[in-house]
Formats: structure tokens, C-alpha cells, sequence
């Protein structure tokens, strides 16, 4: 093992791709991903609802505030690492990247279609931006804890933000990483668990218990950090501590309820792989402010002419 | 010999409910028989199981390493456990799992791989397992069984309780033709001959049987006669039947919803070189990964048709009259 | 997952298979196993010494003590569970099993060798007793899960014992069974993990650092029990409270010293894969008391004619 | 074509080692090349690498599926990681780390599978791996090279550390005869005709490529005239090499230290009744596992020697006239 590095070592980050947005713009993207999510189910009529919706919040925060990125280059140098160990959430995700600028609104009324470049779950043979191919649980800690160890060798201050699920979190492979990322002291890498209490066939605590959480982490010498998922105050607060922990990866342990923001799909595990039918998508946009006809419009109308949302320039949006 | 003959209208069912129903069968006719899954219950349809022996049924949750050594403990004290994930995971995610602990130890262990094939659809490439086969091939004292369709599968799922040590089933996740029914003779480790030909043999499993049947109509519009053998068990393999087909019909060819190295028309190349050097073609899938899309766009974009295997049959039969 | 029964709703074990050695002639059987572990592998001349010389004692403890076993009947039905997930010790395995009566302490002297059957590895097809094969690590814990689970299911008392090693705790496997363990809540198992600080590239804490290791545990919701895996006096009394705790699986975590018991061995982490050489072999014979002469004739004599030092019937030896 | 004549007396030499030297070469050649290890550095000779470059060298410890993450992490940026542990450990233990993150991404990691093979020894059946290539040939886009010797694996590590995308290189464990030299041609994907015959073709990998060379002799004392082709990369496969040899010399016998099913025998049977169906017979483990001995009473007992290379060419040759 090389000599530990500590990002404290190393240079700050030329961060110009960071948008640092305020909480109030960031719960009004939120609300826009929401929608987003709603509307490329209603029109796939396959993939998870779930999990996507319990993501959007601390998503939007990370994607439009932490995260340094230049979506019009996605191998920007400068880049931050950002992952998504649970694939299936593709919904959010896609979402988190048209509205990012990495691709056209337009693109997610394609999400799993043969002929879109969506695929179920994240591929980078086919979808620009997607630097590492997710879907089989478990895996994709490690792959940050590579990035971030390729971070230190080359002395550059990239940060590495891995999204993981909490029923994933009973994949052996995650305390594998676990452990490496604490004994290598990777402190540029930052976990978020996606603590919506839901996994497929119910209650985690009933399925697997992988409580207590935090007391597992912190055995594996990580530093924790725990804050409701939704507040996205709070999740600024996190993604603060952790940049500015040493010496220790932080793990935030986002405390989520899966189908957040529509009455009848919040806390119920039966919405995790099922995507609503087209009533019940009218009737969750409706609930958000929207309609179906409104937001495919305003999907469909983005065909990459112009960046979408937040542009994708670095400088953009300062 | 089975004549199976396809009505116009093919009833449509799923291979997984197959197993489910048949696992159902199995905990009435046998205490010894206790199912897990890995956070799967309703895609593998174990969650029949689970409501009719709860005591017997165990949520492992996604640790599918763990839940292939936990049936193995299971099966050292003298149960019969099946467990149950996708494909994908059941054959890679344990593989190491299932060859030292499971294969190693020889023990009796039943393994339900849903989610088998390209057909799977949408989920896309991470959630088509197509591998299945090569790897359980290459594990000593494994079998495998690749059943065709709805019935084929409950006969499967009986079969495997029946037959000792560990039994890998594949399944898919649409609704396939139902080709068989209750009757239909099935013998684990013996392949069923589904209809007679005398120019080529089309050797399937899984649903290109069905489509191997559909092929077999389109090419005796064109005068060609083809045998068709449902070769639903894939390890142990009947070369006795492979090499009396080669012989007898001089020309084969393979379909399978499955990688092309080292699956079913891999075992099969190998039986004919070994014993009746013949020509194959192969329809398979050509080494590639899947993508998302509708089931029958998968099937038919990467060329798993009963169109398929006709073009297939059309290409081997001039390489067979060039070698008479 | 079927209703919880703790073993404390179950009929207390026949125990008729137990030894229940005293701390003096266990520590005279703990000399014994060590001079058979130097001796077989001396006339191998391939296998590992340095784990299972820091097996010697608490394994002495679990087969003249704590195990409820039949050697001349393996598969007797009250039987406990022993399984040792760290295969590659087996010249501790085997010569416990042959001390135990299992088979003949002549065929330890054929070890490793194309015509025993003691193969490098535990192998169920090869050697009566052992009932699951192992060798690659991690494995083990869920095999005693599933035993576990199963004696839960037929309301048996039988007991279940996994041994693994301190670098074994790196595989994410032992996370996953540890996991599912305390989630039953499965008290009829129990681990001991054999803390010898190395594994074969050296310290653990720095080829890949498992401490806190009872934090880990207890965070996994195991019952943690930590002792001098040396102290015969202190394994006993370790077993007893396993025994005693309901509601959780207990661990013992055995504080132990590489290659213990020969001065040029102990604490070396290259001891770990490597065989003495016959200088060396008959070196620390010395130590132990013995030389190669005496102790291989020892071995040999025993064919199998006699039970071997403690008898192989439940009855002997109470 | 490369004239191999063995001398009386040949140097032996571990394949492994020359992974280990390679490894240094590349570590002076690029800087991008780091090494990952699963707590087995001198096992698999990854610790000259390690002496000479401390902070491009990886203990993970003992987590295959970690480290294979890992090096998938490193290889996203830009690096190029080898990561070294034994065949069984990586080809099993991380398959589906393996196919979903390293080849789904198609990620340019270098996999060091060492102890591959019977000739393992003492250790028995759980280290001796035999699965690889069966595993490794089923997975899109991974890329295998099983070299015969020294020089051959020397060269292979370079070769991969060329070729973008995964590679899995294959090592045994003992001193094994160097029939090559630092001279001797290699090319990623193309089989390496050591020695020209008529008569049939030995294609071989790994050490069976030496008993390969033997086994013509053998045979050129009863007259035989046999072909032996290296063919250390298995995947992807050298079709044309190998339809040429079908067509030239009209049979095969294949030789490896491996499981017959979906191995390289498997691989060269599905080129061979594609395209010149001709007989074959595989000198191979069939189907079984391994066990504890000496390195050289296993590969009597199993089977893998220059006299059983003799004997299935002497089954095969009959099956060839038979047939003209
Ligand atoms: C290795 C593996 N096993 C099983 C699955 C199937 N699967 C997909 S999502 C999921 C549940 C994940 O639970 P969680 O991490 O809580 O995500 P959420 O349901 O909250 O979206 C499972 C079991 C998988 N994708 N990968
Ligand atoms: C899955 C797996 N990976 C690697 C190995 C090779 N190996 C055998 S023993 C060992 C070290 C084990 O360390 P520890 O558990 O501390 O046992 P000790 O060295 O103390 O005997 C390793 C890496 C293995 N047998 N299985
Ligand atoms: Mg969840
Ligand atoms: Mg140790």
C-alpha cells in the first residue's frame, strides 16, 4: 500500500463545475425530478419508482451543489466521481443528468426503449456520462474506493460520492470496501445510503436487518454522518462535514421514505420496481404540481438545441 | 419419441410459475424441502412456498453468497433446500460458493435461476443472464436443466428434488408457448425427441424449442424434413441421442437463448466431434451483452427466431452435401 | 423467515458425545496435537503450520470438552456441528479428529499425499467427519447458518462451532452470515475466530485492518466473548457462557499467537504456509518434548486397531 | 510457423515468475501500470513489482470481489491494474464483479489467475482451478491467454497490458519446461504452429503445449506425422488457424489442464464443426476435481501427459479414415 495521503495534502479542487446552488432552488429541482420521474415511467410503463423517488432530494442537492462536474465534457479532468451503486434507480438518475445538462430532457421519454440510449440500469457502453455500468448490487463501493485510491496516487483533490441502498447494504461486497476504504483512510470518498427503510420484498428490518447502521460503519472506521434525506438544509450540512472531514471516509446516511412526494406511493415497498399506470402517474402529478400532458411537453420540448436546466458549461451558473 | 404438434393458438405461461407451483408440490409431498430467496419473492414466484409453509420458507435478503452456503448447511443436516435469485446472480455473484462448498462437498442443493435470456427485456444487459450454462458445465458434479416451458418446468422442479446432489434450473421471465402438457414424458438427463426429421436435427432448450417447432414448419413448406430435440437437460448431457442425430440426419443445429461459447451448442459441438463429426450451425447469442428493449425486439434484434434457425438450417445443409 | 425459536424452547442436548476434559489433561492433548501437527507436516514436507499451531488449544478444548460427537459414528444423530471455515489448517483438523478417533493417528502420516485421504484441504469426499469441504475462505459461517437454521427447524439442541481465522474476516461473506445470524437471532451457533494477528503477507492490521473487531461483531448483533485463545482454563469458560447466552449467536474472539508453542515459530507470519524442514522439524519435537523418532512411531503405531487416546464411543472416557 | 525442437535436457521455469518480471518491465515502461494483490504477493510474484514500486502496488487483503472493484475504479481512471490472486479465487469468487463491472464497462483491468490447473499439487481440489477458461470465454468482451511457459507468460503480460479491455492471464503453480525463448514470436489472438505435421493437429495451452511437443515425437517414431499449435489465447479464438488445421491435417486431439466441458477442447469443437468438421478427441480433466498428490502423480493420474496426447491421436486417426 502506498504511503497514506490525505486530501489534506493535496491541492483544493479547481472547482468551477460546482453550481453551489441554494436549498430553495435545490427543492424546486427536486420537484422538477420528481415530475421528471413520474413522467418517463408513465411513458416506459417499466422500471422502479420507489427508490427514485426517496433519491431526489439529497440527488438534487449533490447533482446542483456539491458535485463538480462539466456535463458537456463528462471526462473534464477536474471532475468529482460520482456513482450510483444501486442501478436500478436509473429513473432518478437520468433524471439528476438531463437536468444537468448531460443529455436532452427529451432523451428520458426513450428510458428503456430499444432505441434510446437508456438502458434499465446504468450503462456506459450507452449512455454518455455514465462512467461505470451498475445493476448487480453491492459492487459499486469498490469501484469508488479505486477511483479515489487513483485520486491520491496522481495527488489530485477529486472528490468520490457513491449512492448506495440500504437493503443493498447487506451485500458482503459493500463491507469489503468498507473496510478498505477505512484502513486506507480514503477521505475523499464519500458513501450515502439511501435509508428508505424498503427494500423488494418489504421492511429491510424485516427482510435483513442491517440495524444498527451507523454502529456498523463506524466498526469499520468510517466517520457517519446521519440526516434526513429529504431536508435538503440538512444534506448541504452533510455534504459539508464530510468534505471537510480527514483522515476518515464519511458515510451519510440519508434517512428517506421510498415514494416521497406522492401520498399514495410514500412508504410502501410495493412501489419499488413497478411504474405507476397512466392514472396513477395523472394523479402523482397532479400531486406534484403538474400534469403529464405539461411535463411530457416540457421534456419532449428539450432536444438538446439549448443546455437543459442548469447549463452545462463549468462556468455556468455562478 | 413425442409428437408434439403446435395449435394455431399456443397457450401463453410463465417457466418461473412452473417452479413456483411445483415447489408448492414438493412441500406437501416432502417435509425435507425448504425454499430460500434473496429478496426475490414474487419474481421467482417462491412467494407460493412462502404462504403455504412459512415455517420452511427463508428471507436471506440480497446475499446470495450467504444463501448458497446457508442451503448448503441445510442440505449437510439432511434437507432438500432450493433457493431461489435471477440467473445472473445464482450462477456469478456465488459461483466460487457453488463450486466449493455446493459442488466440492457434492451436496443437495437446488438452485432456481430466474430472469435466464435476453427476453428478460427492459431491465437490460446486468439483468439477462446468458452465461448460465457455460459455467455450470465447468463445475464437476453439477446438473443443469433448461426446460422449455411451463409444464417442462414443474416436471424440472420434481425431477431435481428427486435427483442427488446440486441441480441448476434456469428460467425465463415472459410468457412462453406452452408446448407440452401434464403428460408429456420428461426424464431427467434424457432428451425428448419432439418431432421426427430426416435432413438436419434442431437441437434447443428453454423457448427456442418453440421456436425450433415453428422452424420445423417453415422449412417442411420448403421440403426440408428437420428433427427437433428438446435437449432440456444440458449437463449431464445425452450423447447417446446427439450422436445417433448426427448420424441419422448428417447436420444439426443449435438453439439456445444463451451465450455462444460454451453453451448449449458448445456441449453439443463437442459430443459430435467426439463421436459423428457433423456439421452445426449455432443460433445463439454471438458473445455480446443485452440491451433493453421489448422481449419480442430483443428476441428477434439479436436473432433468436424460429426465422433464425431456418436461415441457420439453409446454411448447414450445403456444408453437409458438400462433405457426402 | 419461520417463527423465532430460541434453543431455550428446546430439550437440553443428550450429551453423551462430550468429553468434558479437565483443564490439565487438555492442555497434556493441546502438547499432543502440536508434536502431531510438527510431525505430519515434517513428513509432508508441504502444508501450513503456523495457524494451526495457534489452533491447538482452543481446538483441544472444543474436542475433549465442548463437543457432543461420535467419531466412531460421524453422522450420529444428536451430534454438534464443527466446521473449520479456514480449511487450510488442516493438520490441526486432523489431528484433532484423530486424537478424537475419528481415524487412525497413522494416517496423519499421510498427509497431503496422493494415496491418504487427508487431502490439503478438508474434503467430505475423502476423510469420514468431515461433513462440508472447505478451503476457500469465507465460506463457513453460512454453512453453520444453514446447520443452525436446520436444527432450529427439527427443534434439535445440537450445537454449532465455526472456526475462522483473523485475515478470513476480510471476505465479505463472514459480514453476510454475520448479518443473517444475529437477524435470527440463531444462539445455537457459535464463532471462534482464531486472532492470531497474521495471514500470509503479513500483520493483518496492516495488509488490511479488521479492528475494531468486537465492535464489528456487536454491530452485526453477535454476543462478543474475547479470551486468551491460549488459556485453556479461559476457552472453557468462553464455551460455557456461548452456551449460556439465548437470543444472539456468540463469538469468541481467541486471542492467539501464530506458530505458538515453538520459539522459532511463534508470532512469524512466514510460518503460515510452510512445512519445518526436517532440522527444524526435529528442532521443535525438542521443544515439545519429543523427537521425530519417537513421535512418528507413535503415530504409526496406531492403525486404527485401539480407539486412539480419547475413545471414539460417546460412553468412553466420562 | 516457428520450428519448436526440444532440447534433451530442457530449462525449468514457473510461468508465474514471468508474470512477476513482466510486471516490473511494465511498471518502468508506463506509469499508469499499478498491481492489486489479495494477501497472496509472493504466491502469485507480484512482490517484485511490489519492491520495486511501493506506491503503485495494492494490498487488498483477502477480498476478491473488493479488489476486482477496485481495479475496475482504477482502470476508470485512466490507470492500468493487474490484479493477481489464484485462478480459483479469480475467475470464481468475483464473476460477477467480473461481468457486470469490469466487462459491461468494458474496463481495461488485467486479471494474474494463478494455480491454475491439476498440477497444483498439494493443496488439492478447492486451488487447483479448473473452470477458468469455461468461465472467462462465457463473458463479452473479456479477452484469455493460457501462455506454456516462461517466456510466454513474459510476453503474454506485456501483450495485455497492449490490448485495450479486460484480459484474464492463466499461471500454474510448479517449474514448468521453457520451450520457447525471448525470441520465439507471439502475438495477442493468434495461435504459434510450433512444430508442422500432416497427419493431425495437437493444439494445446499452457504446460500441455511441452507434452504436446513429446507426444510428436512419440508419435514420429510410429510414423505419425503430427502438427502441434500453441494456442495461448483462447479467447479470442484463432478460428482461422484452427479451420486450416482441420482442413490440412483432417483431425484433432486438444490438450489442456482444465475441465473438458466449454475449455479449450469445447472452444475448438464449436471453430471445427462451424467450419471443416473433423475429429476430435480432448486430453483434458473430465469433469472432476481435483485432488492432493504430487504435481507429477497428478498429471499421471488425470490423464494430461505426452502418452495420453499419443493415445487419443491414436483414437482419433482411425475416425479420420473412417470418414475419408
Ligand atoms: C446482486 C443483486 N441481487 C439482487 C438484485 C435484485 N434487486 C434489485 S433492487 C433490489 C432491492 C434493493 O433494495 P434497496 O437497496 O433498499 O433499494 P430500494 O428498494 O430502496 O430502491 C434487489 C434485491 C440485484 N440487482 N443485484
Ligand atoms: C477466498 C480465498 N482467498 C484466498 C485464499 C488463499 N489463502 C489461504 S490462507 C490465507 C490467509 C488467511 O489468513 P488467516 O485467516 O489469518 O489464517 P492464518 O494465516 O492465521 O492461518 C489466504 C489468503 C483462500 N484460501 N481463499
Ligand atoms: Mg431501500
Ligand atoms: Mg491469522
Amino acid at each position: 500500500m502506498s504511503p497514506v495521503h490525505t486530501s489534506s495534502d493535496v491541492q483544493p479542487a479547481h472547482a468551477a463545475g460546482r453550481l453551489l446552488w441554494p436549498a430553495d432552488r435545490l427543492r424546486a429541482k427536486a420537484l422538477d425530478v420528481r415530475r421528471d420521474i413520474v413522467t418517463l415511467l408513465a411513458r416506459s410503463q417499466t422500471g422502479h419508482t420507489g427508490g427514485p423517488l426517496s433519491c431526489a432530494d439529497f440527488g438534487a442537492a449533490l447533482f446542483f451543489h456539491e458535485l463538480n462536474v462539466n456535463p458537456a465534457d463528462p471526462a473534464w479532468p477536474e471532475r468529482d466521481f460520482w456513482h450510483f451503486s444501486i442501478g436500478h434507480v436509473t429513473p432518478v438518475i437520468y433524471s439528476l443528468m438531463a437536468e444537468r445538462g448531460y443529455f436532452p430532457l427529451a432523451d428520458l421519454m426513450q428510458f428503456r426503449s430499444f432505441a434510446g440510449h437508456l438502458q434499465g440500469h446504468p450503462s456506459h457502453h450507452d449512455t454518455p456520462g455514465i462512467e461505470v455500468s451498475s445493476g448487480s448490487l453491492g459492487q459499486g463501493l469498490s469501484v469508488c474506493c479505486g477511483v479515489a485510491l487513483a485520486a491520491r496516487l496522481d495527488q489530485h483533490p477529486r472528490r468520490v460520492y457513491c449512492v448506495m441502498g440500504d437493503g443493498e447494504q447487506q451485500e458482503g461486497q459493500i463491507w469489503e470496501a468498507a473496510m478498505f476504504a477505512g484502513h486506507a483512510k480514503l477521505d475523499q470518498l464519500c458513501g450515502i445510503v439511501d435509508c428508505n427503510r424498503k427494500q423488494i420484498d418489504g421492511d429491510v428490518e424485516q427482510v435483513m436487518g442491517i440495524q444498527p447502521l451507523a454502529d456498523k460503519w463506524r466498526a469499520f472506521r468510517w466517520n457517519v454522518v446521519v440526516c434526513d434525506g429529504h431536508d435538503v438544509d440538512a444534506v448541504l450540512a452533510a455534504f459539508a462535514a464530510a468534505r471537510a472531514h480527514r483522515g476518515q471516509p464519511t458515510v451519510i446516511l440519508a434517512q428517506t421514505v421510498m415514494g416521497q412526494g406522492v401520498s399514495f406511493m410514500a412508504d410502501d415497498y410495493r412501489w419499488h420496481g413497478k411504474p405507476p399506470k397512466p392514472d396513477q402517474a395523472e394523479h402523482a402529478l397532479r400531486e406534484l404540481g403538474t400534469s403529464y400532458a405539461e411535463w411530457s411537453a416540457r421534456l419532449l420540448a428539450d432536444r438538446g438545441d439549448a443546455a437543459a436546466g442548469a447549463g452545462a458549461a463549468p462556468q455556468d451558473d455562478r | 419419441m413425442t409428437a408434439i404438434t403446435l395449435p394455431a393458438q399456443v397457450e401463453m405461461k410463465k417457466t418461473r410459475e412452473g417452479f413456483g407451483r411445483a415447489l408448492v408440490r414438493l412441500g406437501e409431498l416432502d417435509p425435507r424441502v425448504v425454499v430460500l430467496v434473496g429478496d426475490l419473492s414474487e419474481s421467482t414466484m417462491v412467494n407460493f412456498f412462502a404462504e403455504q409453509f412459512p415455517d420452511r420458507f427463508f428471507q436471506i435478503g440480497i446475499a446470495e453468497q450467504n444463501m448458497t452456503g446457508i442451503a448448503a448447511g441445510l442440505a449437510a443436516m439432511g434437507k432438500i433446500p432450493f433457493f431461489a435469485t435471477y440467473g445472473a446472480f445464482a450462477s456469478c455473484r456465488a459461483a466460487d460458493q457453488l463450486r466449493v462448498t455446493v459442488a466440492y462437498t457434492n451436496l443437495n442443493v437446488k438452485i432456481g435461476g430466474a430472469h435466464g435470456g435476453i427476453s428478460v427485456g427492459p431491465d437490460g444487459a446486468t439483468h439477462q443472464a446468458m452465461e448460465e450454462i457455460s459455467i455450470i458445465r465447468a463445475i464437476p458434479n453439477m446438473s443443469m436443466i433448461v426446460p422449455c416451458d411451463y409444464w417442462e418446468t414443474y416436471k424440472a422442479t420434481l425431477a431435481a428434488a428427486k435427483h442427488p446432489g446440486p441441480v441448476y434450473l434456469r428460467f425465463g421471465r415472459e410468457d412462453v408457448p406452452v408446448v407440452t402438457d401434464e403428460d408429456t414424458p420428461f426424464a431427467f438427463g434424457r432428451g425428448e425427441v419432439f418431432a421426427e426429421g430426416s435432413d438436419l436435427t434442431i437441437v434447443a432448450c428453454g423457448v427456442m424449442v418453440y421456436e425450433a417447432l415453428r422452424a420445423r414448419e417453415a422449412l417442411e413448406e420448403r421440403g426440408i424434413s428437420a428433427r427437433v430435440v428438446d435437449l432440456h437437460t444440458v449437463k449431464p448431457i445425452d450423447a447417446a441421442l446427439i450422436e445417433r442425430c448426427a448420424r441419422e440426419t448428417g447436420a444439426i443445429v443449435t438453439a439456445e437463448e444463451h451465450q455462444v461459447n460454451g453453451g448449449l451448442g458448445g456441449a453439443v459441438a463437442e459430443v459430435v466431434v467426439k463421436t459423428h463429426p457433423a456439421p452445426v450451425e449455432m443460433v445463439a447469442v454471438m458473445d455480446r451483452f443485452g440491451q433493453s428493449g421489448k422481449p419480442a425486439e430483443l428476441m428477434d434484434a439479436f436473432g433468436l427466431r424460429a426465422r433464425d434457425i431456418v436461415a441457420a438450417a439453409e446454411r448447414v445443409l450445403p456444408r453437409k452435401t458438400a462433405r457426402a
